[in-house]
């Protein structure tokens, strides 16, 4: 029944969206070849679908790759920015400079040193998605009740121990924030390392349909594009919800 | 089982104040203290320095064991809030430390105790589910689960109603027969049922030195002292005075 | 009307630059009477005889000062179809400046010589154009913004051309800036490539830009491969560094004059097959295109555009020393070895006569590109391109 | 004292990452024209210094509009979806939508927009900014205890008045956590807008040395707009943490 | 400013399971009402209906005021958590409800206030640096300042001393003169001390209708009755064994 009525929201939504699409068009009187219509985008798309399939494949797998990896980075870093203070110190500046420098100047030489296979753009996804992850978990990690740790002193706890029972626990609301924006973030990265080099994968195949003029084409892929993503970010925040079932949100959910 | 334990020259100071100092007790093995004073005396304070637990600012202390070990995993510590965790079930809080310590749990304990303080049947709720008094008894469960020779308790008893907290000094006094309990409590009556003796947190006479500890003797009798032990009655009336008069006396 | 452009043979691959500079001469010579225009003097016919000798020797720098646009010769852009008495006529010299965007096809480099150096002689004010020039990062957008008339003229590569109008854009060419591909084949010079038919089970590499594989296949068809013999991979922009780091083995879609220059720096020789010569028709590599449905309004600015160009085409050949150095002052960023040494490669490559049709490559491309299925449907050549010069 | 040990610690990892850098190049042998040694990005710096300063200059200014208007506006959408559960349906899968399409596919409509000038910069900024902020603020504000709401609604609280004086304030802390996210993703939100089309700014400047092979000036445009980066992220913090003075982080602070 | 209740047909279910049902009592205009009962009965989630607070579930509530208008924002609600926000200073927690309706801070009254709760000189310190009973004072302090006709307290003394428990009755007496006063408490003296009339949340005898209500006299003298009056043991005693028999009896 739930997830009934979550779907009717998301193909409400789904409408919404392409009423909005076609709203811009008729108002801003837009080129088709600068926005096409979302009917000649969806008659593409039922046209072309095994070939967008194939590619959709090859980006999906290229995310899901980065996102287990930037998750796990991110929250190792996280737990040793929390427990080390004096690598804090050198690492956090480190970190940071990792995210300040754009994904996109960089990508070319990821690209030049880690071939044209999946693993660069699979390296971009997990360079995109670490930083938030890393950031979050840190700061909900250092704000841990002190009565909690406290408690697990006189219990006797070993740091690690106390960081697997306590604080990560403590730390998932916050952690769990990061990974939602994380989910966000891992297709771009994606698709920007296949920008810089590629022979498949969605964003090759928007930047080929965008050379070729054939609009309609780029946009079914960005269409499959956010599709996914927009799945990926509902799947993770379920997952994530049903790993805190204690956690009572005040507010009603989106679902 | 039993440890006693000596303190002395207990020192705490918050941003540039002197709670106290100069502080010596002896807490006999097998015996219970009662720790009293006035709310913001530094009584919590005092425990946490005991139980070893990190404090802000200036601190110190000379803690001796009876038997010279480190009382370091052997104190349980229950705290003036309940300090359950969220994300654990009722039953789950209190194995708390089994996890912590990679240790296997003892379920039939852990269900026997929840039991005890009158919660069979919750034991998969929620905390956040419970009520104020229900929480503070999943917390006394927990300390008491924990088994410790040494155990102290911030107020165990303050947010449950009269009845229950007399089953419950029953209930503690039986499961820590033997064990060295310091507890802190605000309700005299309390203090003179369950404490071989009592320590009295007070303003001290000498100037800068924050509070003292002053040393009065318990009942001496059987632990809990009934309720209609006629020397109850006189006992508690004179330590509201002596209470009340050490308040003056500052 | 001036029979420079209208009357101008259709070039071909195969037409000798001496008689390309000849026809430009001729233009000078026509096209201006005021002793100081850029073209004019005879002087500077010799001088443009001989500019393609001097772009390779590096010769010395003319004496003369760059000539700035005094009013005497500004145009008359309101008389229609009047580009050619631009400079006849000084009478109407007040004559407000019509605004004109252009888009470059990718950040300002010697290719963009003409306009950059147009710009600075003053020859848009003096056919009637206040120009801004815009780079884009990206080289398809620069076309669809034309379309969309947010710029007046875009520049793009003419089998671009062919693709955007048959994808439906309203554009059409109407004029040229590099009359010869500038696309080779690059591999190193110490591989064992020496020929395209050594390509078999290589690695090419590529920036994506619509035709690199038909043409690409047309290539190795012509040495009796196709394109399953070879892996193809998209570099984006990073062709000669993935060729140095041995990535690839060969690139395409490189520019002759300027990867391999690129290359030489790193100390990497390089060798090119030209892909005109491995079967491929040759076109305009950098062609002007305009929105076609308002292009009747504004012919009279894009032949004044033109003008300029092919006024500042014909400057650049006689002083190319001069010129870079005044191209490299207009824009710090722009002051590189690299940039200098590809400025002289490009030199022969402009189009002497930007407005001039070569009519025969436009339907030869489209009938080739039709052929691989590359467009749906044939268009005539009038949808193509156009001669702004023509009445 | 502090000010100076801290920056003893910026000095120390500034050293650090510059021996990795060349660590990197000594080991993997990797050509300068994919990474130059930090003495010539040096070189280039001082000798370039005046063309690093004018595109610095732009970008600066683009940064700093974007993260005045994206704080802004993620704090208006956080509120928004925090307080109409309606609206919450249909905004945020399109808030989604917003953070997942790729700049390059949507490049031409923004300049068919916005135009070349600051303007469609600053947007860009805007866009890469405000999701972390909507993100982190909306779930910081659901998460508002329970019994300060019941509290606020006893007094005799406007929601208004209650989002001042109770949820805001206890949604600091996540918020503060976007707000730092945001500040590290503001550069590249600039510098990816310069990419969609500019004649100025160091993302123009890195895009063009890139293009030609001038690594060199592509490193040091890289580095100020680096520096800048950390700039703003350590002011960013101080000031977050001067607005929260009772909460003591546990662990000690980074300076 | 005095304000009488009649509550009808009180009824909270938890998950399925009925708290109590058919709930009525009278809160007279001006008068004291102490609510007693064991932990987890549902004291505190009666109090939160009747304060207009959302409750999860099933719940229902007619209630009248004398003067027909409606409660809202002429109650005031103390929380058996003192509920301080971290991020305000202790004077600033107390007013912080003329912060949420945009009304003048009454800086004498909280300064007045804070000093009679012992907290003098505490003013400007952050709620995280006091002690549990310190921070229920503060609660206390701005449950007095909000002056509303109607005052509901979960618990207020339980986390203070028994002589500032004493001092804090006195107080509560003189400034809540004349307001109408609903006040869960554990301890039976305090009841008997404070309260025009008792009411005990007990099992009801009704199998599925959870607990009922079963009012008591208070002991109609002046409030507080004083510590030496001698009507109060002996009513202390009878109290505590009809707590304990309605216990029994369910
Ligand atoms: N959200 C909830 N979900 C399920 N059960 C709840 C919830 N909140 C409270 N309860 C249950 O309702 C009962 C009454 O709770 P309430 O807090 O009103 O008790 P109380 O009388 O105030 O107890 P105490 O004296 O311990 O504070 C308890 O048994 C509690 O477990
Ligand atoms: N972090 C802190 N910074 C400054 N002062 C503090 C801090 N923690 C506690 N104090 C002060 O130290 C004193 C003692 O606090 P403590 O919690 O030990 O009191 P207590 O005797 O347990 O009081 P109560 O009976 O109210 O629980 C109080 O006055 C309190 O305000
Ligand atoms: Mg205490
Ligand atoms: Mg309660």
């Amino acid at each position: 029944m739930k997830r009934l009525h979550a779907m009717r929201h998301l193909v409400i939504s789904a409408l919404l969206l392409l009423g909005l699409w076609q709203l811009i068009i008729a108002v801003t009187a837009v080129p088709p070849y600068i926005l096409p219509t979302p009917q000649a985008v969806l008659e593409v798309l039922i046209q072309k679908a095994p070939l967008l399939a194939h590619h959709a494949g090859v980006t999906i797998s290229e995310i899901l790759a980065g996102l287990v990896l930037g998750i796990l980075l991110g929250l190792a870093t996280a737990l040793a920015l929390a427990f080390i203070p004096r690598l804090r110190r050198t690492l956090l500046p480190m970190l940071l400079i990792s995210q300040v420098i754009p994904l996109f100047a960089i990508a070319p030489l990821l690209v030049l040193w880690l071939g044209y296979d999946m693993l660069s753009k699979v390296v971009m996804a997990t360079l995109i998605i670490y930083f938030p992850v890393a950031s979050t978990g840190y700061d909900g990690l250092r704000q841990t009740q002190q009565g909690w740790l406290d408690l697990a002193h006189t219990l006797g706890a070993s740091p690690w121990r106390r960081l697997i029972h306590i604080q990560l626990p403590a730390a998932l609301p916050a952690l769990a924030s990061g990974i939602r924006m994380a989910a966000t973030a891992a297709p771009i990265g994606a698709v920007i390392g296949e920008w810089a080099g590629a022979s498949q994968g969605l964003g090759y195949l928007m930047l080929n349909a965008n050379a070729r003029m054939e609009i309609d084409l780029m946009f079914a892929a960005l269409l499959v594009l956010v599709a996914f993503s927009l799945l990926l970010y509902f799947s993770l925040d379920a997952l994530l919800r049903a790993l805190m079932p204690w956690h009572r949100d005040r507010l009603t959910r989106l679902s | 089982m039993s440890l006693g334990l000596t303190l002395n020259n207990a020192r705490i100071d918050y941003a540039g104040h002197t709670l106290f100092r100069d502080i010596s007790a002896r807490l006999e093995a097998g015996s219970w203290t009662a720790l009293l004073g006035r709310s913001g005396c530094g009584k919590s304070s005092l425990l946490r320095l005991l139980a070893g637990l990190e404090m802000s600012d200036l601190h110190q202390l000379d803690l001796a064991t009876d038997d010279g070990q480190p009382l370091t995993d052997r104190v349980a510590w229950m705290a003036q809030q309940d300090l359950l965790l969220p994300w654990r079930r009722v039953i789950d809080n209190l194995w708390l430390g089994d996890d912590l310590r990679r240790r296997p749990r003892n379920r039939k304990l852990a269900h026997e105790l929840l039991a005890a303080v009158g919660l069979e049947g919750r034991e998969q709720a929620w905390p956040d589910a419970l009520s104020g008094g229900q929480r503070q008894r999943v917390a006394l469960a927990r300390t008491l689960y924990q088994q410790a020779p040494v155990v102290m308790m911030d107020e165990p008893f303050s947010a449950v109603d009269a009845i229950t907290r007399l089953e419950l000094h029953d209930l503690a006094s039986r499961l820590l027969k033997g064990r060295t309990v310091l507890m802190v409590t605000h309700d005299p009556l309390e203090a003179l049922r369950l404490a071989d003796q009592l320590l009295v947190l007070r303003p001290s006479s000498l100037p800068g030195h924050g509070a003292e500890l002053e040393r009065l003797p318990g009942l001496g009798a059987a632990r809990p002292v009934p309720l209609d032990d006629p020397a109850l009655p006189p006992a508690q009336a004179q330590l509201i005075a002596r209470l009340r008069d050490s308040e003056e006396a500052a | 009307m001036s029979a420079h452009a209208a009357e101008a043979e259709p070039a071909t691959s195969t037409q000798s630059a001496p008689e390309i500079v000849a026809q430009q001469a001729e233009v000078g010579v026509n096209g201006d009477s005021a002793a100081s225009a850029p073209v004019a003097s005879q002087e500077a016919v010799e001088a443009t005889a001989g500019a393609a000798e001097q772009a390779k020797n590096g010769a010395e720098p003319t004496a003369d000062a760059p000539p700035a646009a005094s009013d005497e010769q500004s145009a008359d852009v309101d008389s229609k179809g009047a580009a050619n008495d631009a400079t006849k006529d000084a009478a109407t010299a007040e004559k407000p400046l019509t605004q004109f965007k252009v888009m470059l096809d990718w950040y300002t480099n010697p290719g963009h010589a003409p306009l950059v150096l147009a710009q600075e002689l003053g020859l848009f004010k003096k056919h009637g154009l206040d120009v801004e020039l815009i780079a884009p990062a990206d080289p398809s957008v620069p076309p669809k913004l034309a379309a969309a008339e947010r710029v007046d003229i875009a520049i793009s590569y003419q089998p671009q051309l062919h693709l955007q109008i048959d994808q439906g854009l309203p554009l059409v060419r109407i004029g040229t800036l590099v009359a010869t591909p500038l696309n080779v084949v690059v591999v190193r010079a110490d591989s064992d490539i020496q020929s395209i038919a050594d390509l078999k089970g290589k690695r090419v590499g590529y920036s994506v830009g619509g035709v690199e594989e038909v043409l690409l296949s047309t290539m190795l068809q012509h040495s009796g491969l196709t394109l399953d013999d070879i892996t193809l991979t998209n570099v984006n922009f990073s062709l000669t560094p993935s060729l140095l780091t041995r990535k690839v083995d060969a690139v395409t879609g490189a520019f002759r004059n300027f990867e391999l220059a690129q290359m030489a720096q790193e100390g990497v020789k390089g060798r090119a097959f030209y892909i005109e010569e491995e079967g491929v028709p040759t076109y305009d590599e950098l062609i002007f295109v305009a929105n076609s449905d308002s292009y009747e309004r504004k012919q009279v600015q894009y032949a004044g555009f033109l003008a300029a160009v092919g006024e500042a085409t014909a400057w650049i050949i006689n002083h190319p020393d001069q010129g870079w150095e005044m191209f490299r002052d207009s824009d710090p960023a722009l002051d590189t070895e690299l940039n200098k040494e590809a400025w002289y490669a490009t030199l022969p490559r402009f189009a002497l006569r930007p407005a001039a049709l070569d009519a025969g490559r436009y339907r030869d491309f489209e009938d080739f590109l039709f052929e691989r299925g590359m467009i749906k449907k044939r268009q005539s050549l009038s949808h193509l391109a156009v001669d702004v010069n023509a009445p």
